[in-house]
């Protein structure tokens, strides 16, 4: 074990050519560890977790730099990259829907995962894949492998989506938004068996949202981002109790909670046959 | 390799200051301008154009109309072979002169545009009419009225209409021509603008924004007049613009085989089809009318198609 | 004393046909009302029959079965004249503030249109209207010309609020209506609803997935579960003591912020 | 599923005797009298009544259209009761007195050349077209896409006719590449058999690959915007199968659409180059037909040929839901 980092961005920039889109980002994820980034729409978060990928678009010029594991990722060719992807790190989206491809059983995308960096028949990959299901808690997964994306509902594609995340035991874990398009039972759920993954497989994350509660409750470090620029960074404990920056601040006010306590206008209760016509 | 496009990637993080897009219109027109092919398009359309509407003007310039036989420019002793080389282009005649009898083929080339561009914009317009009122008809009324409509796409689409329009030609031989091919053209393409329109209106009928005209008190005219039919506009001019070539093509088409518009009116399929004798001989008359058919053809397509993909992409081009 | 709501529903049904002989009952009776400067929540997870019940009840679709009372007229199978009048009291503001704006109309046509469509004449004309209804939900009045795809989110859900107020209605339904925004900016369009309530004695019928933003506006809450209501009460009653378990597992799942990290930054 | 196919087989019936219904009005009002062209120049009014007795068509409209729907199934016979009856087997789509053949039978001897004419056109078009379109939708912008959807953007506004001549004054006369096209069979002469036929297929594909490229292009493009193809980047897939199987996959099910709707034009397609390229197949026989005025034939083609277009919509509609399981789902 180390005490280095294993995923480390330092003055990450990323700019179209049209524009910039984020600035100077830098932050650290330890070993095992959860790094949250936090924003509003056009913060550079969704950018900035696609760059550790590789994933832009071939226009964007990004400066700067990412090591992961103490290799450098910045600067590499997309085979070098391609070998890490789905392999030593694997990403989760927003959409588990669009995200699958709808013309292949989920058991096929997932062992394709696998194949892709490990080889082997298409039978172990799909025996892969059962395995992986079962783990992200979907039952009867020796049956379930064989359906289409559009079988499944809306939580129970997420855990598709993490059983191929997991398919080849990553590393890290790159989660954008991955429970803004659920209900909330189903977002507890997929937070708990998050959390579990992580535990069990010692996997680092970077996770991408936009809701604060959410993020304060997977995050030991948390980076609140606001157009392409870190605003505040921090564990979750300083950026919740003792934020620094205004927009942080304004951005915890704006955040509804349960035990707010708003004052709303008195109804007029009109008994019948009064003043009213 | 290829990754995400930075389009996709702005709505990851939602940036388009807007989501959407501008309406197309003025600044549409004005990107696709800035375009080559586009320009080339236009001017070669505008000179087609005007040829076909100053026909008796362009040939008086020119000296010779389109029904003159000028049996000087033709060798009796070679079969009626144009007198000189090059098919006999000379400054009498522009484009040379037909075999035997020495029409000019320049002046039946500009009536030839007439005749062609007549039957095509109004084959437009009637087909765009049916089209869309059907297709809009279908797609806003739903049910039975959507099922009637649907069937006589389907039926229409089904039929083999090149032999179909051959048949019905053939058999009438009297009576004005060029409005019996508009009808018959028309006939057979409603159905493709119909279908279009149809899923389009069905489509729009969905959006959030005419349940919000519903809900703001709107009666069924108003929401098709004014919430639908403006977010057709672009479907249909397009599909105009694209409708005209099939139909100076098929005109064409149907000239050539012998059934379109009647000789000695000219036409460019038709002249196509005269010089197919000839064109080991004097290859010019068969080329001069191929080559302005697949010209203004070719123009309209790409004029069409430019339209379409700055529609399709909301005004950015 | 007894009151009479503004808007009262009882016993809604809404059937869905979904193949040749199969029936999907989306929602299964429910009743509800609204009384002056009131706002109803209704919360309800994805399938839960809440936009049904909404749409229901801005009679955007007839119910199956049912009784829909507005300012104590019966207004259910109400059409024609009766249904413009119906429109003229109750307006709605939709979740997608770019798909419920059409593309191609001005701010000013897509403000104005209630007007237009209901065949109002207004004192002052149609533009100073616009104008006024503009400056109220807080957007640039000079900016009556420009498309709804110029603004943003925050912005083109202001001028579906500007619609809806145009015809000075006494229920506005939000059906979704400040999901899509940005915690800042729904932050901003909650309090446009609160000052708009308070000021013009609007009623809401506020339809949410989020438990948290409708605690921030609503005076009692329905929530509906699988095309039925499994519990109705004050805010105070369904937030602080909610009685049944759907409610309470819903309440459990919303992610929560510490709350001794709270009180500290509160405190601080 | 059973009951779907059941379902889209009698929507076929019924379009199919509404094409038969709607065909023989045209040819029953408007078309002039068969009988006059076939009696020929000796003729005289009596003559005429006499073949119009004998071709049925002194009966009522609807007598005549039952005689016709029922010949279809079960056969007819022309002239009942004369010296010159005529038994036409079953289906009979008519009996040309002109060619002193069953329409049916005429339309059997000259499918071999329509077929080998449409099918190897298709086969090369689809090829050509698709892989233009792949190749232009992963190279977007690029100088090959600019000047392939440029190619196909010609290659549809040429008109068929006017290539084909231009392609038989070249190859066939001035450059003496290929012999004059005559039908031979692929077994007696396989280059003979080829030679005939290339122009026909590069004719047709020409025009047809150019909206294959196009509609896989666009198609393609789209689906290289969905998000289930930065899953699949983000997999560490690799570039070939990312696009043909996640990219190229979804994008072909509109060309299967377009495969089908493309049957109702391709006979007019084969028409025009059995015509120029005087090929013996239904087409030509059909224009012939039509010069001579020779009523049945024309309309044994219509049907047949709308006959044709109709199941092949069947046929594709099994294919969607085949490669589509989401509509495989919605038709159980």
């Amino acid at each position: 074990m180390t005490d280095k980092p294993m995923l480390q961005v330092v003055d990450l920039t990323i700019a179209f050519p049209t524009a910039a889109v984020v600035d100077q980002v830098s932050f650290e994820i330890p070993q095992g560890g959860t790094m949250g980034l936090v924003g509003e729409s056009g913060s550079g978060k969704s950018m900035t977790s696609l760059a550790v990928m590789g994933l832009l678009p071939r226009e964007a010029r990004t400066t700067g730099r990412i090591s992961f594991m103490d290799e450098e990722l910045l600067g590499r060719s997309d085979r070098q990259m391609r070998r890490l992807r789905g392999d030593r790190m694997a990403m989760i989206f927003q959409d588990p829907l669009s995200s699958l491809n709808p013309y292949y059983t989920v058991g096929f995308q997932i062992a394709e995962a696998y194949r892709a960096h490990r080889g082997g028949s298409r039978r172990a990959g799909l025996r892969r894949a059962v395995e992986a299901m079962d783990r992200v808690k979907i039952v009867d997964a020796d049956k379930r492998v064989n359906h289409y994306p559009h079988q499944f509902s809306g939580g129970m594609r997420q855990r598709v989506m993490i059983a191929m995340a997991l398919v080849c035991e990553p590393e890290l874990i790159i989660a954008d938004e991955p429970t803004t398009a659920l209900d909330v039972t189903v977002q507890a759920q997929i937070l708990e068996l998050l959390a579990e993954v992580q535990q069990s497989t010692g996997a680092g994350m970077l996770f991408i949202t936009h809701d604060l509660a959410v993020v304060s409750q997977v995050s030991d470090r948390i980076t609140v981002m606001r157009h392409g620029r870190t605003v505040e960074q921090g564990t979750a404990e300083q950026i919740f109790s003792r934020p620094s920056n205004d927009y942080t601040r304004q951005l915890l006010a704006a955040t509804p909670r349960l035990d707010d306590q708003v004052d709303l206008p008195e109804p007029i209760l009109t008994p019948v046959g009064s003043e009213d016509s | 390799m290829a990754v995400p496009s930075s389009a996709q990637l702005e709505e990851v993080d939602g940036q388009a200051p807007g989501g959407g897009s501008k309406p197309p219109g003025a600044s549409a027109l004005k990107t696709i301008l800035r375009k080559p092919s586009v320009i080339f398009s236009l001017a070669f359309l505008l000179i087609v154009t005007g040829m076909a509407v100053f026909a008796p003007w362009v040939t008086q310039l020119s000296g010779w109309g389109p029904l003159q036989f000028d049996e000087s420019a033709v060798d009796s002793s070679t079969g009626g072979l144009p007198l000189g080389p090059w098919g006999g282009i000379s400054a009498d005649h522009w484009f040379g002169v037909e075999p035997q009898n020495g029409r000019d083929i320049f002046a039946r080339i500009v009536y030839g545009a007439r005749v062609s561009m007549l039957i095509a914009i109004c084959a437009t317009a009637l087909t765009m009419l049916i089209g869309v009122t059907l297709g809009m008809l279908a797609g806003f009324a739903g049910g039975w009225v959507d099922a009637v409509i649907s069937r006589l796409m389907d039926f229409l689409m089904a039929f083999p209409a090149l032999i179909f329009m051959i048949a019905v030609l053939s058999a009438v031989p009297q009576g004005n021509r060029p409005l019996l091919l508009v009808l018959v053209l028309s006939l057979f393409s409603w159905p493709q603008t119909a279908r279009v329109v149809r899923g389009q209106a069905m489509s729009i009928t969905n959006r959030e924004f005419v349940e919000a005209a519903r809900a703001s008190g709107a009666g069924r005219m108003t929401l098709v007049f004014k919430e639908v039919l403006p977010n057709l506009s672009g479907t249909v001019i397009v599909m105009a613009t694209l409708a005209v070539p099939t139909f100076i093509a098929t005109e064409a088409g149907l000239s050539f085989l012998g059934v379109g518009v009647i000789p000695p009116t000219p036409s460019w399929g038709q002249m196509i089809a005269q010089a197919v004798p000839w064109y080991a001989s004097h290859p010019l008359f068969f080329a001069v009318p191929g080559i302005f058919l697949f010209l203004t053809v070719f123009s309209f397509t790409i004029l069409g198609d430019n339209l379409q993909k700055v529609w399709a992409s909301g005004g950015r081009s | 004393m007894t009151r009479q709501p503004l808007l009262r529903a009882e016993n809604l049904v809404r059937d869905f046909r979904t193949g040749p002989r199969t029936i999907f009952r989306a929602v299964k009776g429910v009743s509800f009302d609204v009384a002056r400067r009131e706002t109803l929540g209704i919360v309800g997870e994805s399938g839960s029959g809440k936009s049904t019940t909404a749409r229901m009840a801005a009679k955007l679709i007839e119910p199956t079965e049912g009784l829909l009372e507005f300012d104590g007229v019966d207004v259910t199978y109400k059409a024609g004249k009766a249904l413009r009048d119906f429109r003229g009291g109750v307006q709605v503001v939709f979740q997608d503030p770019y798909s419920s704006l059409n593309p191609r109309h001005t701010v000013e046509q897509v403000i104005s249109a209630p007007l237009l469509y209901q065949g109002r004449k207004v004192l002052g004309g149609r533009r100073r209207v616009v104008k006024e209804s503009m400056e109220r939900v807080g957007l640039n009045p000079d900016h009556s010309g420009r498309y709804p795809a110029q603004f943003s989110g925050g912005q083109a859900q202001r001028i579906g609020i500007a619609r809806a107020l145009v015809v000075e209605p006494q229920l506005v339904i939000c059906d979704e209506a400040v999901s899509a925004l940005d915690v800042s900016v729904q932050a901003q369009v909650l309090d446009l609803l609160r000052d708009l309530q308070r000021d013009l004695n609007l009623s809401y019928i506020f339809i949410a997935h989020d438990l948290a933003v409708v605690r921030q506006i609503a005076h009692k809450v329905a929530v509906m579960k699988s095309g039925e209501i499994v519990e109705q009460g004050s805010r105070e009653a369904i937030f602080d003591a909610p009685r049944h378990e759907y409610t309470q597992s819903l309440l459990a799942a919303v992610p929560q912020v510490d709350p001794s990290w709270e009180a500290a930054r509160q405190a601080g | 599923m059973i009951s779907y196919i059941l379902k889209r087989l009698l929507g076929a019936v019924v379009t199919m005797l509404a094409v038969i219904f709607f065909t023989f009005i045209i040819f029953f009002y408007l078309t002039p009298d068969p009988a006059a062209s076939i009696c020929g120049d000796a003729c005289t009014p009596d003559t005429i009544v006499q073949i119009r007795r004998q071709l049925g068509l002194e009966e009522p409209f609807f007598v005549q259209f039952w005689a016709f729907l029922s010949g279809i199934f079960v056969g007819r016979t022309y002239g009942e009761g004369t010296a010159a009856e005529i038994y036409c087997s079953a289906p009979c789509l008519g009996y040309s007195f002109q060619y002193r053949t069953d329409v049916f039978d005429g339309i059997v001897d000259r499918l071999p050349v329509t077929i080998t004419i449409a099918v190897g056109a298709a086969v090369l078009w689809i090829l050509s077209g698709v892989a233009a379109g792949v190749i232009s939708a992963v190279k977007q912008g690029t100088w090959w896409d600019r000047g392939a959807m440029m190619f196909a953007l010609a290659g549809v506004s040429l008109p068929n006719y006017f290539v084909a001549l231009v392609l038989q004054y070249l190859l066939v006369v001035q450059l003496q590449w290929l012999p004059f096209p005559a039908v031979v069979g692929f077994t007696d002469d396989p280059t003979r058999w080829f030679q005939t036929y290339i122009m026909p297929w590069t004719v047709l594909a020409l025009m047809y690959a150019s909206m294959y490229a196009r509609l896989t292009r666009t198609n393609m493009i789209d689906t290289l915007g969905e998000n289930f193809m930065r899953t699949a980047h983000a997999k560490g897939l690799r570039p070939a199968p990312i696009m043909l199987r996640h990219g190229l996959r979804p994008s072909l099910t509109p060309v299967v659409t377009l495969l089908g709707m493309d049957f109702a034009t391709l006979l007019g397609g084969a028409l025009i180059t059995e015509t120029v390229f005087g090929l013996n197949g239904v087409g030509r026989w059909a224009y012939n037909a039509i010069g001579t005025n020779d009523q049945p034939v024309i309309m044994g083609v219509t049907l047949l040929a709308a006959f044709a277009v109709i199941i092949a919509n069947i046929v594709v509609d099994l294919t969607y839901t085949a490669l589509d399981p989401r509509v495989r789902e919605s038709t159980k």
